[in-house]
């Protein structure tokens, strides 16, 4: 039992794509979906600027707007506190992608899924509405997920955040990491530092 | 003649019908292919990634002989246990469809026909040979990627034949800058930045051209509380560790660097015993920098004086602890008339602040030194360099040797020097200023070999195509490292070779030297790789198994002489005089002046992006589409005042080019510059190259820096409208 | 733009129209209470069934993964009553069969009783609200808002009543001729839902940054001609404008008192008018939907 | 038709389609010349799904050899803006397994191929060294089927191009999108044709 949690300093990212990377070839999605996406902002006007980058992908809320829409109940927050999906319920409705105030969800299909299905051979994702589990199935393995290992500028801190004594707990404390938009109540479990 | 049945060359061979006969339709699909659990069991193999050419340290997990994953490996120096995104794109390189997969060669009709290795090696032995007899060995070049397996079967071969004329990419990479150094420190060292208390980057940026131990050695300064100035025309990726940017103009980069000496000497804020004790000419130099005050480089950079007296002191009052960083191609590479001078700055601040080899400067650090066995043959002695790199009385003896002036090629074709060239993983027809000129210039070789994974710009001129094996499929040599704690890594073959008839460079250049009778001046790898090891006192087997052994550090603080003419550091510098410049550095103006209301065409690094290969890498070309990645970078307000906004389609052209692409309206980039990413715009028929954009070195004409023969790459003026408009 | 787009407006729409229909059929029975308008209350009912589950089949079409694995959609109600998707769908589907019932007593002739009628009101009230509050729910600041269900509700009952205008006259063009009641309640539902798309707009762009965007989006920006020319014009200011004048012209003439044949002077005119100005309706209740779903942008998170 | 003919007209189709994807020869060309276009056209007729007009538009009447020669290098060989290399993987996604890369597309030696490679050691026959990084290559899938046909496993013929054969529409697409013209993008037109008519299920 534990609840899992992460930081992404974004003064330390570089947006260079490699989490997302990392991610669809963990995920084993095709070229063109992705779990994380990046924004970017500029602010100030020359020579004075900042410019922000933002990955963002499923910030694994403790109160998940997503998991309160599904009406299958597929989304579900499991015992670690990740909010998983259970691809054998959902029906695809995408409420979950529109409630979701961070855009996380990802509807996965393409011609390609319906070529070359050796159906009990592999993941099948057939239209459910996916989205990042932290890659729960490396975590339960004592591992991090794909896209903090990945992280050339060690922006991405994983951990459990209730455990005070954790990597993560202390960083959080210690760069004042915010979730984002915490004014949503979702009780999101990504925090930033920006 | 009728012919009523038709000659079958049936390609299947069943050995029993009755297994054909007999076969169950199960065997077709559903659960007939390895199922996940495999990749349980499949095996992890080190490597080293060929994304860009940093080549860090990864493994590869592969399972029923198919790459599954790969990882940072977290013993290699470089990589730490890291990858950038480049690793993930690249990885399923060796199943591209791309790849080139047997010897061709160009018939008569100037279209290329597949033949066999042993008709490849036995042409281009004859033809290598006859050219040789006729123009000499110096007619001969070979251009490669500056790598250990290149130099042992590569240079090695060249050597053997008696030319001295090796080539890499660096010219449009860093020449300059390896040129300057060469002259004033004798060599280029690397800043330790995650030691130094203050780090001027100039137009380096660590999360553009990423390489993941020195993002991580920045980060680490960072959270020591270390200050980061950026100067970059453009605020780039790596903008969010520094604390200050500055956003100069472009091609001034001099001046900035000259104010610094000038008010580190009137401040007295350097180390004036070490420029004493170890510099050459000190006093001429102090001299010549009293024209340089800030308020003069504040007309040259538009940067205030304030900002540049600042970036002085902070430099001077934390010294030794301070540095100018190396950089790499960033600004002073090859892309301005000043570059070479740019580059003796930067190397004589480093010097003022007495940084040299001290923990926080500028470290030189040596590799492990790797021998070949004993028993092979030796090359004679070389027939001058083609380019006059390092020969007095040439132009370009100022120019350094390790790299020559690779993009003078169509001009030493043009005048009968060079007859035949071999080009491996380098494509200097696309990534050298001038399309049509290199194009010209290499297609009047009569000779020109290019071994390559798939066709570049400079295989579609060549004579012969060399297929080889990807950089999963093969071994190469081991090779060192360097820094503070040097490594000896290796590249092991992680899968089977897709095609089966690519070759490992080492066979392709061995087997060629059997065939012209070299053999003596070759081993195989193994046996290479083997005694280089045991001539160091490490196990082969063991870096087999983890790809990476570190070494006990051979590094020794302080100042060890330099290795320059004088051995000291060469504050003024007689090699500059004799070649017909001045001994202490001064200010050049950039070459092209940008006339009112065009743009100086920049260009940089994406993160994503290596060189102009990686566009043809579907995941990587895919992200450049989704975030519009290839588009130009304009000022917002010159944008506003061309009426162009943010995501519009607009036409960059000069006289030499014209092109279409999108427009990035940002605050984040000086007036003058226009910024577009140097990956884009191949012109090799390639699957994911359709309409990828344009290249930069379409706008940029054929051209010389005088001091290093760079080819002044950002020497450009180009105009901006709105398509359509 | 978010995840849904045409298909659930189109959903959104259909349920609406269900709704509307049946209320209307109801409002014949007991507001104008007029035996003459019988054939346009069987009318009313019976349309709401088709439309109904026209109208689950796009949702489920919608639904691909529920499309190709079909037992899955005995998840549904799942997660009752926090999923708005839960609760609507149990209630679309208690409609549905109550539509099926009632449309089967209508059709044999057979007494309705009155809480029958009753719960399908409720339900149809519901449903209509239901359309609002699925989307009123989600976290997209321009759907945000407590007006969002009332005016879905609004726009879903009037075009619902256009809709069973047009199948009643079709059935008996005699209908015309009584629907004068109905007609003042479907011109209030029209002025009502001007004044509430107005000011969902007002409101919209006054308390949040990104659905202010949404709203310029709408006003002036890609989605300007569908609704200035699709929404406003052809969807509210022709249906007003005909009914208002209609209204107008018949408080001057009086109503015959019975119906005989030389009276039916309901002309061919007539009738093509009723289903031009009842159609615009209709195709400005789509307008309305397809607006609101393509002008979400989700909340912005850099803030 | 007997079951017995059509298998053996469909085998003899299956080898027919496979040897025009071959390098061609001469021989090669004046047998399609003399004999085999008139043969390969009685042949696909006898399937009454398939349309003559339409048959007879995919075939030429005469070829030249030095310009199928010519059209096959630049189709199928030679590295360039209009090769196209005709082997299921490509098409397909790479991988289904639960594993990094899984959806990739565009590269050899995926599932399929791996599948194919299965397949040709379960029947125990040997593949040539050169189409060893692509055992899913069209010609050797279309020699497989004749081979089945010929031997009279329809069972296995029907399962195979349900699973192997339903990429020959992405094949074509990509033909075109190369500009390809002339015979071989005729005949590749006609592989898609009967496949995609179904006719090995006549």
């Amino acid at each position: 039992m534990a609840r899992y949690g992460m930081l992404i300093d974004t003064i330390k990212c570089v947006n260079c794509y490699a989490c997302s990377l990392a991610c669809q070839t963990q995920n084993g999605l095709p070229d063109d979906e992705n779990f994380i996406y990046f924004l970017e902002k500029e602010e100030g006007t020359f020579p004075n600027v900042k410019r922000d980058f933002l990955p963002v992908q499923c910030q694994h809320c403790d109160e998940p707007a997503c998991e309160e829409v599904c009406p299958t109940g597929a989304t579900y927050k499991d015992e670690d506190g990740i909010v998983v999906l259970d691809n054998s319920k959902c029906i695809g409705c995408k409420y979950c992608g529109v409630a979701c105030p961070y855009s996380a969800r990802v509807q996965l299909h393409d011609s390609m899924y319906k070529k070359g299905t050796y159906e009990d051979a592999g993941r099948e994702y057939n239209y459910t509405v996916e989205k990042c589990r932290f890659c729960k199935e490396l975590v339960d393995n004592g591992e991090q997920p794909a896209c903090v290992t990945t992280c050339i500028s060690n922006a991405r801190i994983f951990g459990d955040l209730d455990d005070p004594e954790s990597e993560l707990s202390k960083a959080i404390v210690e760069k004042k990491a915010k979730p984002l938009r915490a004014d949503l109540g979702t009780k999101p479990k990504i925090y930033y530092v920006r | 003649m009728l012919k009523s049945k038709m000659t079958r060359r049936t390609f299947l061979k069943a050995s029993a019908i009755t297994g054909v006969v007999a076969a169950s339709a199960s065997y077709v699909g559903r659960g007939n292919i390895s199922d996940a659990s495999s990749i349980q069991d499949a095996e992890k193999i080190p490597n080293l990634c060929n994304g860009c050419s940093s080549r860090c340290g990864m493994t590869v997990t592969v399972s029923d002989g198919r790459v599954v994953r790969v990882d940072g490996n977290p013993l290699h120096s470089r990589s730490r246990g890291t990858l950038c995104g480049r690793a993930h794109g690249a990885a399923l390189l060796a199943y591209h469809p791309d790849r080139l997969t047997e010897p061709l060669k160009k018939n008569e009709n100037g279209e290329f026909e597949p033949i066999s290795w042993e008709q490849a090696y036995k042409e281009i032995g004859e033809k290598l040979q006859t050219i040789i007899n006729e123009h000499g060995p110096d007619s001969f070049a070979y251009f490669q990627n500056p790598k250990r397996v290149q130099r042992l079967y590569g240079d090695r071969f060249v050597e053997a034949l008696g030319s001295a004329n090796i080539f890499s990419h660096n010219a449009s990479c860093n020449l300059s800058r390896d040129t300057g150094f060469k002259h004033v420190l004798g060599g280029v060292p690397s800043g330790d930045v995650a030691n130094a208390k203050v780090t001027l980057f100039i137009g380096r940026s660590y999360g553009d051209g990423i390489r993941p131990s020195q993002l991580q050695n920045l980060v680490t300064a960072k959270d020591n509380g270390s200050k980061i100035y950026i100067v970059d025309p453009r605020l780039n990726s790596t903008s969010n560790l520094a604390d200050e940017w500055l956003p100069i103009k472009p091609g001034t980069d001099l001046a900035l660097l000259l104010a610094i000496a000038n008010v580190l000497i009137e401040e007295n804020l350097y180390d004036k015993e070490f420029c004493e004790e170890h510099g050459n000419r000190f006093e001429d130099f102090e001299r010549e920098m009293k024209q340089y005050t800030p308020e003069w480089a504040s007309d040259k950079t538009d940067l205030s004086v304030d900002v540049i007296k600042q970036v002085a002191r902070d430099l001077g009052e934390n010294r030794p602890k301070a540095i100018v960083e190396q950089s790499w191609k960033g600004a002073f590479g090859c892309n301005y008339e000043n570059s070479t001078e740019t580059a003796r700055m930067v190397g004589l601040v480093n010097a003022l602040l007495g940084n040299i080899n001290v923990d926080g400067g500028m470290l030189f650090t040596s590799g492990p030194s790797l021998e070949s066995p004993d028993n092979l043959k030796e090359p004679g002695e070389l027939k001058p360099r083609v380019d006059g790199a390092g020969i007095k009385g040439e132009k370009w003896y100022l120019a350094d040797t390790a790299k020559g002036v690779g993009n003078a090629v169509p001009d030493f074709v043009k005048e009968g020097k060079l007859k035949a060239a071999f080009c491996q993983h380098h494509n200097p027809v696309r990534n050298h200023p001038d399309y049509e000129v290199m194009k010209e210039g290499y297609e009047g070789l009569d000779l020109l070999v290019v071994v390559d994974i798939w066709m570049s710009e400079t295989a579609e001129v060549a004579d012969y195509v060399l297929p080889e094996s990807s950089w999963l499929e093969r071994t190469e040599a081991v090779e060192g490292l360097g820094g503070k704690t040097p490594t000896v890594n290796l590249r092991v073959q992680a899968i089977d070779k897709i095609h089966p008839k690519t070759k490992n460079f080492s066979e392709i250049m061995s087997e060629l030297a059997d065939e012209m009778g070299l053999s003596d001046y070759f081993t195989d790898l193994e046996t290479e790789n083997r005694t280089a090891c045991e001539k160091l006192g490490i196990s082969y087997d063991e870096l087999l198994e983890q790809g990476t052994i570190q070494l006990e550090s051979t590094w020794e603080p302080g100042y060890q002489g330099s290795n320059t003419e004088s051995g000291k550091v060469e504050f003024a510098c007689q090699a500059f005089e004799d070649a017909g410049f001045t001994a202490v550095p001064k200010w050049v103006e950039p070459k092209v002046t940008i006339p009112e209301g065009e743009f100086r065409l920049i260009h940089g690094k994406q993160n994503i992006h290596s060189h102009t290969y990686s566009t043809n890498i579907p995941k990587l070309a895919q992200i450049s589409k989704e975030y519009n990645l290839d588009s130009v970078w304009i000022n917002k307000k010159r944008a506003d005042e061309l009426g162009i906004k943010d995501g519009d389609p607009v036409i960059i052209e000069n006289e030499m080019h014209t092109g279409k692409t999108t427009a990035k309206v940002t605050e984040a980039i000086h007036p003058e510059a226009a910024f577009y990413p140097s990956h884009y715009g191949s012109r090799a028929s390639l699957t994911y190259n359709d309409d990828n954009g344009l290249s930069i070195n379409d706008y940029t004409p054929h051209q010389y820096e005088a001091m290093s023969g760079a080819p002044n790459m950002m020497e450009t003026s180009v105009q901006i409208k709105k398509d359509g408009a | 733009m978010t995840m849904w787009g045409m298909l659930i407006a189109i959903y959104l729409f259909l349920a609406g129209i269900s709704a509307g229909s049946y209320i209307t059929g109801i409002l014949c029975d007991w507001y104008v209470k007029d035996e003459r308008l019988i054939k346009l209350r069987k009318a009313a009912i019976w349309l709401a069934t088709p439309v109904l589950g026209l109208g689950l089949g796009i949702l489920i079409f919608d639904a691909e993964a529920g499309l190709f694995n079909p037992w899955r959609m005995a998840f549904l109600f799942n997660n009752l009553p926090f999923s708005m998707m839960s609760t609507g769908t149990l209630i679309i589907t208690l409609f549905f069969f109550l539509l099926v019932w009632h449309g089967w007593l209508e059709f044999k002739n057979k007494f309705v009783p009155n809480w029958v009628k009753v719960t399908g009101l409720v339900l149809a009230l519901g449903t209509a609200a239901y359309t609002g509050l699925l989307i009123g729910l989600a976290q997209v600041p321009f759907w945000n808002t407590p007006m969002l269900p009332i005016l879905f509700s609004v726009s879903g009952v009037s075009a619902g009543i256009a809709a069973a205008f047009i199948a009643g006259v079709m059935w008996d063009k005699s209908i015309i001729e009584f629907i004068i009641p109905l007609k003042k309640v479907h011109l209030g539902l029209l002025v009502f839902e001007a004044f509430l798309l107005f000011s969902l707009l007002y409101v919209a762009a006054s308390r949040d940054v990104t659905a202010a965007q949404s709203v310029s989006m709408i006003l002036t920006g890609e989605l300007a001609l569908w609704f200035w020319g699709g929404l406003v014009f052809i969807g509210l200011v022709i249906p007003i404008t005909s009914e208002s004048i209609e209204l107008i012209k018949h408080k001057q003439v009086e109503p015959p008192l019975d119906l005989n044949l030389q009276h039916f002077s309901a002309g061919k005119g007539e009738v093509m008018k009723l289903y031009f100005v009842e159609g615009a309706t209709i195709f400005g209740g789509f307008c309305l939907r397809l607006i609101i779903i393509s002008a979400a942008i989700p909340i912005n998170v850099m803030l | 038709m007997t079951q017995t003919t059509t298998m053996q007209n469909k085998s003899e189709i299956y080898s027919i389609l496979a040897e025009g994807l071959k390098t061609p020869t001469e021989d090669w060309v004046s047998w399609y010349n003399d004999i085999g276009r008139e043969k390969l056209k009685s042949l696909l007729i006898s399937f009454p799904i398939l349309d003559e007009q339409e048959v007879s538009n995919c075939l030429p009447k005469q070829l030249d050899f030095k310009e199928v020669d010519h059209l096959y290098r630049s189709y199928f060989i030679l590295p360039g803006p209009q090769r196209v290399v005709p082997a299921e993987s490509i098409y397909k996604q790479w991988t289904v397994r639960n594993s990094a890369f899984a959806l990739s597309k565009g590269f050899l030696m995926g599932d399929s191929a791996e599948h194919m490679n299965n397949i040709f050691k379960e029947l125990d026959i040997e593949i040539p060294e050169e189409f060893s990084f692509m055992p899913d290559h069209l010609i050797l899938q279309l020699e497989l089927l004749s081979l089945l046909e010929e031997n009279g496993n329809e069972e296995f013929v029907n399962e195979f191009i349900k699973e192997h054969l339903d990429w020959t529409e992405d094949l074509v697409a990509e033909c075109t999108k190369k500009q390809w013209s002339g015979f071989y993008y005729l005949w590749i037109q006609l592989i898609h044709m009967f496949f995609h008519k179904e006719c090995w299920k006549c």
